[in-house]
């Protein structure tokens, strides 16, 4: 099931990356979320996978639609590719991801506490368990979601708001 | 050498901070009110400022005089940084030392104050040059006056400042630019070293209470490891290299003279560049503990005595004479410093302010009537038309060639005996030195005032006398550069040395403490300084007032006499062949080679180095986003690859 | 339905955030009943709240206490930075008050931006859990992004928002994914939990710990831009509007310092062995980078940029020192940082006028001779990010390297201070142009414009006072950080 | 059926995590550029929800919905900035917004 999923999401992903249209981007980028909250339903995390769907998939990218719409781009601008950058970043990300990846095989499998095999309690995951986490031990962080959120519109808005003459 | 420390007597006064206020006042009154108010305000204030201030220091230095020995007047003016460890104050001290120093940068300040009236009168700069030139006596005083070593780097960066902006002061002309930026940048080399030497010295002071006064600098000194002291005192004098022109870092002050002649004579000859002496005679304690760092210094400053007359002999431009000649008398000081004659260091320094005043002041009056002229070989017979100028440079060429009755003489000859008495070898160099002293310094004063006068037409006929307020200041310190010697006679001379003995207090054991030398041992090596004095201005009169016409006049007329003085021009030839050549040559090299080349190029290099790194990682700046987004990840890179390898 | 324990609010620890944030609440809903074109009513609210913020928190200066399930915790260290970032931003606002009129940016949502991101600070400096502090940091850079790009019709504000909205989001995932690290190897993200599991955890643990911590100092490198992590801050420093700059330069370096210095001494201390090598690198290579680029800029804001970028390189030498000595040391220089450089910016925009930003340094020529007053106060500022003494730039940068000398890092020493004898010659050099250059442009009198004077005054009042008497302040320094470690 | 260990997901994450940034790196429009972001920021969510399962701690759950919100900040003032440029510009071409430099 891991692999069945993960193969995809790795090519979607990609997809993203390497798209010549925008639009074509921004549909892979949903189809991979979506398998990415499928990923996070594995993990138990059920509240988390729905809002996945909702928040993400639903309403951020529908922002990216609606701006790429927006300014009618069709196509990637034309490539000023210097082809030396893309061969850099490349063999950097590549090594990178080799790294961080060594290390988590090599630090976690060992480690204390259950792995994904062990079973978890039934209300892990569930709205209530998050909601009683979320508002009391994170309460705080809570709260200043609200903030960031106040300052975000405030700072869209005077960024897109038309320009008075 | 210092088994007797008087005991210091410190009293607590009130008046010590109008001395630095009141030229700031000046600073104040020129920036914010000199362009208002008109050059002839300006011309009152700048000056005045300088001179309260030298009454007000004239009333410390009295106090301090008459008072008992060992006095230090002190003012604290507030506490700067007592925490923890540290407790550094803003405190100003005049003792002895200080007493000095403060009338010669008052004093002297004051006369050459008086003259930039009339020497800058039609600069449009006007406000501003004073507001520098009162900026840099503030900068200075603080220096001289400070109590702890912080603070005395306070004045330190202050006058190095004043001294890179009055460098530049003609902004418009490009050597100019270029030369403040070389003292600049010769000075960041000699500051860095000075810095570290400071830090250094408060970390292995380690935990306890610090004010890095200098007193308790004397005494803890004490408890550290020699190898720590030599250190330290090795960084400072770095530093004092930096700022007094010594070799290496001597390079910026020829280059310096691009200034206005009454800066040169200020800033690059009587004061700012002797505070490296001043920074070694206030520590002397601690350099007392480290005899390889004295020696070092009595080395730096005799090789520097001779490099820099030897390159003197074949300057051509009247203020780099003069400049090779300051950096070659700061040598004699740090000789005089490094052998432990502290007080014959600070004397030559004070000989040095009146006479060295007095010839860059003779030399601007003289680049004045020549209509801005500098080159000797254009001059010549100036006797005529510059009287007053005339007269008083040949005193300030008499006292700096060490001719006996004049200040000069007394200051050099003090260290003179001494270097003789700690290390011969360096006592032969500087006397070297004194020889070639004399020999360009003459060599400089006929070519300028005595023969023919090799002007063109058009400038001779402007040829005239400096005003009054220019002559004024000439005249005086030419009285001070005679009777300023008087101060300080050999032991056996009438009431002998009293200016060793007023500054004993402060610098520990008078010149002669170390043991007299026997009587007729102090008058040999006085006949043979006398001597070789005399020597250079013999040759340098047959080289330049005699040689050039006989030759062919006298071949033409008399064939015998001729023959007769061929056989003696001969000799002259021969010692000329055997001497005088290799030592010119030696200089063109020194300086074409050793000094345009090497050390310009290693100034000019450095910081080239630097400027090219900057372009360099500016072509890194491409101002594309995913560039810098690639350079992120790279140290991303690089960051987890060093916890890697570490864990 | 199960009944949530809502956790005991002690609402001490929050008055001076929420005194901030009623203040932007305020500020915004008075934007609504407010004309153009006078809005220095709006700003002399946000500055009453900033005020009334700073009063707060220097009267809790003796309590101590946390709350909301001790996720913000009231202490010295905090109200230090409070009180800083309520000083920082004031000023920011204070100058904002003259610099907005030559600008078209319209000042209310302006100021409320800026006031959200001084939240934004607050959160990062009295925070302990980590993803309060991600957070914290959220709030405050996108207010910043959004203010980086205000002057819409201009390309180089445009271009500024957007470089750094890219590169901010960016280091902001690196950032994430460290604490998602630490989190793995602890459960938690509280600080104090995290610092057991970094000095007592299992190898595994504390592998992961550690390539969390790398990340984490992506994250924090990039916020106070130490190289090679810095690239952005040249660009944006040019590009956004000045007055903001200021805000960037002194604001968010502080609070990126008080997270970074709170999160790497109180919880990652016990890896102290690891991170300090690599911040003695970090710390040379921005020093050197900074200063050596400030050599061949001509326009002064940029040169501004990489001095401070430089001068994060000096805060990294007091972290690098570590101990009360060190700690305190930055924050005392950081203090001394916000009056120097908002100081300096407010002389840029005291020479600017309306379309006429005047930030090439050949526009500066002769200025210091022609307004006596900026030239000096621009000197003062000068030489103080100069280190000369006895202005604050010196004493500031006293500390740091005696700390780090105390602490036996001699050659980082010597070369943090021949790079601030490097540094005097850029420095200087805007000094030369001002007093020894003919040909500029003429300043608008500072009379005509209040703020920008009180401003001014304030700045320089500040760099004197904590040059010649540094001791107290410094003091408070070393109580602050009394509270870590 | 989930019988893979957590670091799996880990690694997964981790990948992600780099192909987001491959995209920061060489794709030319902005836009992309920013859902490259996204997709990193998605990645790291997958670590937190892995390792709360694996710690059996619900914290990381919340963690994700903490980023959820910062993500969409985030959007929102972006595309108001890229937006912004476009304006001014005509172009969304990270090439062509290069005024900045040196």
């Amino acid at each position: 099931m891991f692999f069945l999923l993960s193969v995809p999401l790795v090519l979607f992903s990609l997809g993203v990356v390497l798209a010549r249209s925008p639009v074509r981007s921004a549909l892979s980028l949903v189809v991979a979320l979506f398998l990415l909250a499928v990923m996070f339903f594995l993990l138990d995390a059920r509240m988390i996978a729905a809002l996945q769907v909702i928040v993400y998939a639903g309403a951020i990218m529908v922002l990216f639609l609606f701006v790429i719409m927006l300014l009618n781009l069709q196509h990637e601008p034309v490539e000023t590719a210097r082809p030396g950058q893309r061969t850099i970043a490349g063999a950097f990300a590549v090594v990178f991801a080799l790294v961080l990846g060594a290390v988590a095989l090599r630090g976690l499998p060992t480690m204390p506490g259950p792995g994904v095999e062990v079973a978890v309690t039934p209300s892990f995951g569930s709205v209530e368990s998050l909601a009683e986490r979320l508002f009391t031990r994170h309460a705080l962080a809570f709260e200043v979601t609200s903030v960031l959120l106040l300052g975000a519109i405030v700072g869209a808005v005077v960024l897109a708001r038309k320009i008075p003459r | 050498m210092h088994e007797v420390q008087p005991a210091v007597v410190v009293e607590n006064v009130t008046f010590l901070w109008w001395i630095p206020l009141l030229p700031a006042l000046g600073v104040l009154f020129h920036i914010f009110l000199g362009r208002r108010v008109g050059k002839t305000a300006v011309s009152v204030v700048g000056p005045s400022v300088v001179a309260a201030a030298f009454i007000v220091s004239l009333v410390a230095f009295i106090r301090v005089w008459l008072g008992p020995p060992g006095l230090v007047l002190q003012q604290v003016l507030w506490s700067w940084l007592p925490v923890g460890s540290l407790d550094v104050r803003f405190a100003l001290q005049v003792d002895a030392l200080s007493a000095v120093m403060i009338l010669v940068v008052t004093g002297v300040g004051f006369l050459i104050h008086l003259y930039s009236v009339v020497y800058m009168h039609d600069d449009p700069g006007y406000a501003r040059y004073f507001a520098y030139l009162n900026l840099f006596t503030v900068a200075m005083l603080v220096l001289v006056m400070a109590d702890n070593l912080l603070l005395l780097f306070v004045g330190w960066e202050g006058v190095g400042l004043c001294s890179y902006l009055l460098i530049g002061f003609w902004y418009d002309n490009d050597a100019n630019a270029s030369a403040g930026k070389k003292a600049f940048i010769v000075n960041r080399v000699g500051d860095a070293a000075f810095l570290v030497g400071i830090f250094w010295l408060f970390w292995s002071f380690g935990p306890g209470s610090h004010t890095f006064s200098f007193s308790e600098i004397a005494e803890r000194g004490r408890q550290l490891s020699p190898a720590v002291v030599t250190g330290v005192t090795l960084l400072l004098f770095v530093g004092a290299t930096g700022k007094s022109a010594q070799l290496p870092l001597y390079v910026w002050l020829p280059d310096a003279m691009a200034g206005p002649t009454p800066v040169s004579a200020l800033i690059h000859a009587a004061t700012m560049v002797t505070a490296g002496v001043y920074m070694i005679a206030r520590l002397h304690a601690l350099y007392e503990l480290a005899p390889i760092s004295l020696d070092v210094v009595a080395t730096v400053g005799a090789l520097t005595a001779v490099f820099a007359a030897t390159i003197g002999l074949v300057q051509t431009d009247i203020k780099k004479v003069l400049a090779y000649s300051t950096i070659s008398q700061l040598g004699y000081m740090f000789l005089a410093v490094g052998v432990g004659a502290f007080s014959a260091g600070i004397f030559h320094l004070l000989t040095h302010a009146f006479f060295k005043a007095l010839l860059f002041l003779g030399s601007g009056s003289v680049i004045h009537a020549m209509g801005g002229e500098q080159d000797i070989r254009k001059m010549g017979g100036l006797r005529r038309y510059l009287p007053v100028t005339y007269a008083t440079f040949l005193v300030g060429t008499l006292a700096i060639a060490g001719v006996p009755g004049f200040a000069g003489f007394f200051s050099k000859d003090m260290i003179l005996a001494r270097a003789y008495a700690e290390a011969p070898m360096l006592w032969g160099l500087a006397l070297v030195g004194a020889g070639l002293t004399a020999f360009y310094m003459f060599r400089l004063f006929f070519l300028v005032f005595l023969g023919e006068c090799r002007a063109d037409a058009h400038t001779r006929a402007h040829l005239h006398e400096s005003p009054r307020t220019m002559t004024i200041p000439l005249v005086v310190l030419a009285v001070l550069s005679v009777v300023g010697g008087y101060v300080g006679l050999p032991e056996f001379l009438a009431w002998g040395d009293r200016f060793s003995a007023f500054l004993a207090p402060a610098v520990g054991g008078s010149a002669h403490a170390g043991g007299h030398p026997h009587l007729a041992l102090e008058v040999a090596l006085m006949g043979a300084s006398v001597f070789v004095a005399l020597a250079g201005i013999a040759v340098a009169y047959r080289f330049y007032i005699q040689a050039p016409q006989t030759p062919q006049q006298l071949a033409a007329r008399w064939r015998r006499a001729y023959q007769l003085l061929w056989n003696k021009y001969y000799v002259d030839e021969l010692y000329a062949a055997l001497f005088v050549r290799p030592i010119v040559q030696l200089a063109h090299v020194l300086w074409r080679q050793f000094d345009v080349a090497v050390v310009d190029g290693a100034v000019n290099g450095a910081g080239g180095v630097v400027q090219e790194t900057g372009r360099w990682l500016r072509r890194w700046q491409t101002g594309n986003v995913q560039h810098y987004a690639l350079s992120l990840l790279v140290g991303t890179l690089l960051l987890l690859g060093y916890f890697l390898g570490r864990g | 339905m199960t009944t949530l324990a809502f956790p005991d609010v002690a609402w001490l620890p929050l008055l001076p955030l929420m005194v901030i944030g009623a203040t932007a609440l305020l500020v915004l809903v008075a934007d609504l009943f407010s004309e153009g074109p006078d809005y220095d009513a709006l700003g002399w609210l946000g500055l009453i709240g900033l005020i009334v913020a700073a009063v707060c928190a220097a009267l809790l200066w003796n309590q101590s206490g946390s709350t909301l399930a001790g996720t913000l915790v009231l202490d010295r260290y905090g109200l230090f930075f409070t009180i800083l970032f309520a000083v920082g931003s004031g000023l920011t606002l204070l100058l904002s008050m003259n610099y907005l009129e030559t600008t078209d940016i319209r000042s209310g949502d302006y100021y409320t931006l800026l006031l959200f991101s001084t939240v934004g600070m607050v959160l990062m400096a009295t925070s302990v859990d980590l993803i309060v502090i991600f957070l914290g940091l959220e709030v405050m850079s996108i207010a910043a992004y959004a203010l980086a790009g205000i002057w819409r019709t201009q390309v180089r504000s445009n271009e500024a928002a957007l470089k750094y909205f890219i590169l901010g989001a960016f280091a902001s995932g690196f950032l994430l994914l460290g604490i998602a690290l630490l989190f793995g190897a602890s459960g938690e993200t509280l600080l104090p939990r995290i610092g057991e599991v970094a000095a007592t955890g299992t190898g595994e643990q504390r592998l992961l710990v550690t390539i969390g911590a790398a990340l984490l100092l992506v994250g924090f490198g990039f916020k106070v831009a130490a190289a090679p992590f810095h690239s952005w801050a040249p660009d944006v420093y040019e590009g956004a509007p000045t007055a903001v700059t200021a805000f960037m330069a002194a604001g968010i370096k502080a609070a990126a310092f008080a997270a970074f210095v709170r999160v790497f001494v109180d919880s990652l201390g016990p890896l102290a062995g690891d991170w300090r090598g690599a911040l003695w690198i970090l710390a040379v290579l921005t020093m050197t980078v900074g200063n050596v680029s400030a050599l061949v800029q001509r326009n002064i804001k940029r040169l501004l940029a990489y001095s401070s970028i430089a001068h994060a390189g000096y805060l990294l030498v007091g972290m690098v020192a570590g101990g009360e000595n060190g700690n305190a040391a930055v924050l005392f220089y950081l203090a001394v940082y916000t009056f120097m450089t908002v100081g300096a910016f407010a002389v840029v925009i005291a020479l600017g006028r309306r379309g006429q930003p005047h930030e090439d340094l050949d526009d500066w020529a002769g200025v210091g001779l022609r307004s006596p007053f900026l030239g000096f106060a621009m000197t003062v500022f000068m030489l103080s990010l100069a280190g000369v003494p006895p202005l604050a730039g010196f004493m500031g940068k006293f500390y740091l390297f005696s700390a780090a000398l105390e602490a036996g890092y001699v050659w980082l020493t010597v070369i943090a201070v021949v790079n601030s004898l490097v540094s005097v010659y850029y420095y200087v050099g805007v000094l030369v142009k001002m007093y020894m250059a003919e040909g500029g442009v003429e300043a608008e009198a500072t009379s005509a414009r209040p703020y920008l004077f009180a401003a001014l005054v304030a700045t320089l009042a500040g760099t004197f006072l904590l040059g010649l008497f540094p001791t107290p302040w410094f003091e408070i320094a070393r109580r602050s950080v009394e509270s870590l470690i | 059926m989930t019988t893979v260990p957590a670091s799996w997901y880990v690694v997964l994450g981790i990948l992600l995590f780099t192909i987001g940034a491959l995209g920061v790196l060489v794709r030319r429009n902005l836009i992309i550029v920013f859902m490259a972001i996204e997709l990193m920021l998605n990645a790291v969510n997958l670590v937190f929800v892995a390792f709360a399962r694996q710690q059996q701690a619900m914290d990381g759950q919340v963690m994700v919905f903490f980023v959820m919100t910062v993500a969409a900040a985030e959007a929102a003032v972006g595309l108001a900035i890229i937006l912004a440029v476009f304006r001014n510009r005509e172009t969304v071409n990270a090439d062509e917004v290069n005024l900045l430099r040196w």
